[in-house]
């Protein structure tokens, strides 16, 4: 391996590397009960016999540097604007982290008995509630791990409800067996559809970012539509403004509208998917309501429908009798379970906090504030940058490399070109049906000034594109590593450390 | 900034809603409280979770371990907890790199050769890896151990509801509390996979090996499922024993209980099924320079690049959660992860003993080994026994079984971790006798 | 202002800079009582006008962006060893900030009850009994806020008690008033004495880097010695062997010993300075106890003394009386207070966190480690670097510019050079007695590997400085700033930034 | 390693010492605890200190208020807390710029041109100015307020003891519960200073205006010195009143009450006593490229360079309590510094009222301005009155007087702050009321 630099910390080796045998990082208060010996405690053929060789032996400060080292070598919201189109990087607020860490909600056993654990339960009818208040749809599932998983519940439910309404015995074939979904779809969203036994059939956007009508109605016409998945605002950032007419048809068609809550940031406080004629949504804690992305998750992705619908959704429910919370098991048309326990119960900690702290106000506020910024850079990046829809974004603005790609220079360089300028590149080449995309979300976690430094970034880069487009086909030049060749990565892939080839991975 | 957009009103940003599906009023969720307002409010919640606060012997799928403070700590600098998924490595190999090492530490755990970056927790790794089961075997039937525990069961029932899988439930053994191996007699040249935890509800250990021959006789794969992950630092390793897929929960791993989530599922699998793993895989890569760096690799498998056709639906999983655990893994380390395990099954055993001294109980599995839970079979019905331990005596003493099982009225799982000093062993045991003498 | 590079990390401005009007970054709850009209509360001439003009108006995320990008532009134990000889930058514990934490302590009002705060007097009294078995020393105050705090307290001991023994009443000349210090101390030293009202004379040290007994002799000769502050294991790194000897001669001529704490680390758990005669010490709980420093403090510096001077340690003492823990006032011969309440509590609880999770063999082993890494760094360097003494260092040694110096690279040149490896700069032209001083301490934190990469680091560098000196006199390359002129800064300081001077600033 | 420097065994290492002062056992400490151990251990001793759990009407030097959830956080980041002195600026600018806008922030509040990066606390800075009087007017008396904190004046008693300063006291006014300006009839020519605390000891806001007039008359400067820096968010600045110097405990700024410390002693005056400051000094810097950096600056007054001749010997100070208060600045910013100040004072006016009403209360001093602070005589002992509320109500009253002067038997010194909310002054008064019944 070549070093990086000679700096200690940008050269930072794995933990396995950095093991000396012996080392240890722990210490445990000693054994307090008579020993069990060994073979009577378990057979020796039940027992380890490799001692956890190759497991690191470091000391308490070898694991902090470790970790801190590496960790600079990320990017963060704390850092600055984090505009990924779709992800909304809003800031982690401290106060929710610090509630979610209370002892009475961290150290409470999913297993403790109701009567015992009557504040967690409290917690989660109240998010419950606010959810609903906020989407206008009736009931909610906390239970789902992500949006993902929450389109999976929502989906499910459809099918329980068609088959249910249209007398689908188990076993028989359902008879509705379609699910719509728009080209520019995230990927999610067939790949839950199918998990679900649904063929996806695919709608045409038209040229102006909507959902074609027209295309909509003749999929609606062969009577095997369940239901359509939509995202709205779409993942261009437009509002869907034939929503209403989007729902009847399908409804007229026999089938149900789910949507894909992803982009709620553009909505709260300010419509409601409920009042639209949608009938089921999923949400993601970790984008609308602030929870951290954690380099990957934990997420949350409640699954909220209309009355109809409720009889279908995920045991054990959360409700309230009288003064008591309860856990309520008894919904005999319910699709089952979709993970153990009760859904990613920190999560729900931290959205109640952020929908509490900012209040009804507080929530139309920060939506606005989002919407504005992202029409701040829409307006700002129009004079150099490729905006393929004309009509105003929402809280995310699409442009393309349309302009620069005459140079050579592709949306891919002009995101690794803006990490020099200390921003985390935007989305990029999502949704596919735009080429080039690079779906920008300022979010309102972000001031008018670092607005402003985004814009004379890109325009910046837009310029070198021009002039020097070596410096933007080269990008990024402040890092640690360079472009990294993914295509080898693939083809022969090395997933785990192993001592032998400690020297090969090095 | 609106004048600067032209526009005067912040109304008139929200111009391409619809009028009539606007909102006109503030919606009814609670007023703004500041922070200590907010403070005090969830604290006094908080505290109405009386099981939070008392000793505890609950354990069924999340467990009490002690989880040391550098955990928390490292895990909340905001380049990690801030950040997105690390799509962009340039400026996420902090990320990238923890992942790769959480996926060897999984790997080296289970025995296995390859892990994935995370599933959202132990109960959708089993249905996952049901589904996998069918990818690699094109078989539809799948053959389930009685003794899963009884929510993973029913979540992957949800999950292949409509995957046209063919589940089917293999009772258990009343005599040994393992996997009654004779009604895996169905077991046959369409069976995708038998699917089997160790240390299994009842605190049982299985036989893996014994297991792993009858499964790939038929050619069938075997899913070992592992709830108490700790048990990985005594127990052999699953990959070792004949496992083809392995998946746990990560929870053991110095997470909070935190009322079931988040959580960790642990995925992990051999090489040569590597491609139809579920979930995100971290590889190494080089630069121009040949600087070693990490990547999201095989991401053909993944949604956003094969829509339907992905190996899973997934995209966010559990990263922080991961970290935690790798964290955990690697404060711990080699010697930590065996004594651990060893408190463990030394203070379970240590409370086994206990138990069964008092007049009308008794360890309906006791000659069946176990790691650090154990089914106790008391003289009178667990519930209300249960009940009159943590009001009389402020102890949490495990779980009755008759929440799943509601004809097992009198058995009470009680699970024992290094976090239960022997006074309080002895006092579950002092409780037991006297509330029921 | 130069932009240090695009990057928006490397150049956030001054809060003041990015302050605008009416922005918040809070919330208080609402005024929850009925109002005094404003002229009753108070009269207008009591009242600001400015409104507080200047302060800056910011959001919570600005705040959190602010300090996270400025914080990335320091380096921490965290990142890699530190070894600021004289400074033990030992790894700062999470455990030790965690229990400082607890509600329970850090809540308390210093002005509780003495029934109120049993817990913080208990963890008070059992950190001087530790402190006391540590340096084998008999009575302790824990009040003074730092080393050089616990310094003038000590001189103070010693002023009080010789005027005691010598019959000096208040207002009466002082027999004693010369403090022996040697060339080698720590400022804080001469300053301290200063402020007891001492004249201080200096004491020269060997060629071997011992105190010369000659010259101490002849100094305590004119029979004004009213004691020596020696500082050992002394600021070159050494043992004083003669510390027995030493402690005679002064004990002879009618003076005591005060000995500066500061290299404690390199003595807990193997010698304590009450065996070798020393009369009074303070402790850096901010070194030897892993206190972190928290960019120049808080610090504690404990007063350690024998039972002799025991009755003029500051007041309230911290005693034990039956099972009860009480504030003692009653010490009649007390020097007074050398500040409010109790010393810095929190740092107290820390320190008592570090040993009681050591142990006695882990105090020892840690002492053990510190020693050894220091040696390891002694043989590694002694090939390319002066070692001004020969003799066998203890936790720090150290090493000259002297060859470099040939070749026009000095100690602050290869102190810079340092920074571009990933290490923080040893302690530089510090003791003063040897010149071009580099004091290395690299502590019992850090494991063998990284030791071997600081000694690659400054071989290279002593390479450097022969084939590229300017390389090395141009340091460092890799930092956000390059050095900074400070004599120019001296001459003309702006010490605060104003807002007419924005211009002239930035 | 130890072969590596050629020795055999670790006692080798301490060659150098002594035989006969080496210690041959292991020292009687503790034995060492685990993390678990660790904690519950200091848990259970900081669950005896009761006053921390309790509504509290404490101040006298130390205050409750409201400590945004950020700055803990911001603090615990690495590179804050483990960094050293910034003295390679290169490596702490981070440092470096914080302090210099924590210099910046606290010549914006107390009006003054210059401030330094923090002295050990408030107490020790009053000291530190004294000696700082002397220095700059060459005069050795200084007259010091009676009705400054008498810890305060402890403290500058001790460390003047051998300077050669004569401390003066000037009385305070029965009836107005401010500083005796008859008193100060011993100013003259000879007079380096007046000390006075603002609002003092008793919570009365003097008149610094007419004080300073007194001392600049005789060439003497007037040294200001606050306890409960808040006030600065609503009291006349003291520098534009025309103090020359100001000191003052900077705990209020977010910084815990931590049983007395660590705290922040905030030290500034005007431009042309620069030179005589005590303790670090930030600058403006530029490197070679003209690029704006900070850097310790004047360092020729400080003790590693002037040696005995140093402004002081201090070299440790506060600075991440200076770090706390400057982001609990920022946070609070412009508006929150004037709010929380007219929440303290408005509560502290409501406390007063309700007290006053109470049969057998008075207010001695309840003609003079105050802020968040006032004495209330009551008409029993104040202390055996304290301990009935504590342990009865369950309330912290505030200081019995006669802890630092035995005469005031029924004087109680009451402190409110916008953590006190209306429900816990009500109780106070109910407490105050009925146990005096
Ligand atoms: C539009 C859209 N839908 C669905 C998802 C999936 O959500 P999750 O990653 O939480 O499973 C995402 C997030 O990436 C998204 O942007
Ligand atoms: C040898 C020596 N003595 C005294 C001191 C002063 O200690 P403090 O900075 O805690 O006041 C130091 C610390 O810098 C030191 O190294």
């Amino acid at each position: 391996m070549n070093k990086a630099s000679t700096h200690i910390t940008q050269n930072e080796a794995l933990i396995f590397e950095r093991s000396q045998t012996g080392r240890k990082g722990y210490m445990l208060p000693a054994l307090d009960v008579d020993e069990t010996p060994i073979d009577e405690l378990l057979p020796a053929k039940f027992r380890r016999t490799d001692d956890l060789e190759g497991v690191p032996e470091v000391s308490e400060v070898d694991v902090v540097r470790h970790f801190t080292r590496i960790s600079t070598w990320n990017y963060n919201i704390d850092l600055g604007m984090y505009p990924l189109g779709s992800c909304t990087m809003k800031y982690n607020s401290r106060l929710n982290e610090r509630v979610a860490r209370i002892k009475g909600f961290a150290n409470l056993h999913p297993l403790a008995s109701e009567e015992d654990s009557q504040g967690a339960l409290q917690l989660l009818y109240e998010l419950q509630q606010s959810l609903s208040e906020i989407t206008g749809l009736a009931a909610i599932s906390l239970q789902p791990a992500a949006g993902a998983h929450g389109e999976m519940t929502g989906i499910m439910l459809i099918r329980a409800f068609l088959d249910a309404r249209d007398g689908v015995g188990e076993g028989d074939r359902p008879r509705r067996n379609v699910m719509l979904i728009p080209d520019s779809a995230h990927g999610t969203n067939p790949a839950s559809a199918h998990l679900s036994g649904f063929t996806v059939k695919t709608v045409r956007s038209t040229p102006e970012g909507q959902t074609d009508l027209e295309a909509l109605r003749e999929l609606c016409a062969a009577g095997d539509v369940a239901g359509l998945m939509l995202t709205n605002p779409n993942t261009v950032g437009l509002f869907e403004r034939s929503i209403k007419e989007i729902c009847q048809i399908v409804h007229d068609a026999g089938g149900l509208v789910y949507m894909d809550g992803a982009n709620m940031n553009a909505l709260v406080g300010w419509a409601r998917p409920g009042d639209m004629g949608v009938d089921v949504i999923h949400l993601n804690l970790h984008k609308t309501f602030s929870t951290p992305h954690g380099g990957g998750g934990p997420g949350s992705g409640p699954c909220c429908c209309t009355k109809e619908l409720e009889p279908y959704l995920p045991v054990p429910r959360v409700v309230l009798e009288g003064d008591r919370y309860k856990l309520d098991f008894n919904y005999p048309k319910s699709i089952g379970r979709v993970k153990a326990f009760y859904g990613n119960f920190g999560m729900a900690v931290r959205a109640l906090s952020y929908i509490e702290t900012h209040g009804a106000d507080g929530l139309r506020e920060a939506t606005e504030a989002a919407v504005l910024n992202a029409r701040v850079i829409a307006h700002g990046l129009a004079s150099d940058y490729d905006k393929p829809f004309e009509a105003a974004p929402m809280h995310e603005v699409v442009f393309t490399d349309k302009r620069q790609a005459r140079k050579g220079v592709h949306t891919l360089d002009i995101a690794k070109r803006l990490i020099d300028y200390g921003f985390h590149p935007m989305t990029i080449y999502f949704p596919l049906i735009v080429q080039g995309a690079m779906l920008i979300e300022p979010t309102e976690s972000v001031g008018r000034q670092e607005i402003q430094q985004f814009i004379e970034a890109m325009r910046a880069i837009a310029r070198e594109a021009l002039e020097t487009p070596d410096l933007v086909t080269n990008a990024p030049h402040t890092t640690r590593i360079g472009r990294l060749d993914e295509a080898a990565a693939a083809r022969k892939p090395v997933l785990r450390w192993k001592p032998e080839e400690k020297a090969a991975v090095a | 900034m609106l004048r600067s957009v032209g526009l005067n009103a912040p109304e008139e940003l929200f111009d391409t809603i619809p009028a009539d599906i606007l909102l006109r009023d503030l919606l009814k969720t609670p007023d703004a409280l500041s922070e200590p307002e907010l403070i005090a409010r969830f604290e006094s919640i908080a505290a109405k979770n009386s099981a939070a606060h008392r000793p505890s012997f609950l354990g069924a799928g999340a467990y009490s371990h002690y989880q040391p403070t550098i955990v928390d700590s490292l895990i909340s600098r905001s380049e990690f907890f801030t950040a997105y998924t690390p799509y962009q490595p340039e400026i996420s190999q902090g990320t990238l790199q923890a992942i790769f090492e959480f996926q060897t530490l999984v790997c080296q755990l289970t025995g296995m050769d390859v892990a994935n970056a995370s599933m959202y927790d132990g109960s959708t790794s089993v249905a996952e890896a049901v589904l996998m089961a069918e990818r690699v075997t094109r078989r539809r039937k799948v053959v389930v151990s009685g003794a899963l525990h009884p929510e993973y069961l029913h979540v992957a029932e949800t999950y292949v509801a409509h995957a046209g899988i063919d589940l089917v439930h293999a009772g258990f053994d009343e005599q040994t509390g393992t996997t009654n191996f004779d009604e895996l007699g169905s077991l046959d040249e369409g069976t995708a996979a038998i699917v089997v935890q160790s240390p299994n509800f009842f605190g049982c250990v299985e036989d893996i090996n014994a297991l792993a021959e009858r499964a790939h006789k038929v050619g069938a794969l075997l899913v070992v499922c592992v709830t108490e992950s700790i048990s990985l630092g005594l127990l052999r390793a699953p990959g070792e024993a004949g496992a083809d897929i392995v998946v746990a929960e990560g929870q053991s791993f110095g997470v909070p209980l935190s009322f079931g989530g988040p959580y960790l599922g642990l995925f992990a699998t051999r090489e040569k099924y590597a491609r139809q793993l579920p979930g995100r895989l971290v590889g190494v890569a080089a630069d121009k320079e040949g600087r070693r760096g990490f990547v999201l690799t095989l991401a053909t498998r993944e949604q956003h690049i094969r829509r339907e056709k992905a190996t899973s639906n997934i995209c966010t999983n559990e990263g922080l959660i991961a970290l935690m655990a790798t964290i955990y893994l690697e404060t711990m380390g080699r010697q930590g992860l065996q004594e651990v395990a060893m408190q463990c099954a030394q203070k379970a055993a240590y409370a086994a003993r206990r138990i069964t001294e008092i007049e009308g109980f008794s360890l309906p599995y006791s000659a069946t080994p176990r790691f650090n839970e154990f089914v106790v079979r008391a003289p009178v019905a667990a519930d209300g026994l249960l009940r009159r331990l943590a009001s009389e005596r402020n102890i949490t003493g495990g779980l009755a079984l008759s929440r799943y099982f509601p004809e097992r009225t009198n058995d009470i799982l009680i699970c024992v971790t290094e976090t239960n000093p022997r006074t309080e062993i002895d006092a579950l045991a002092a409780g037991l006798a006297e509330l029921t003498k």
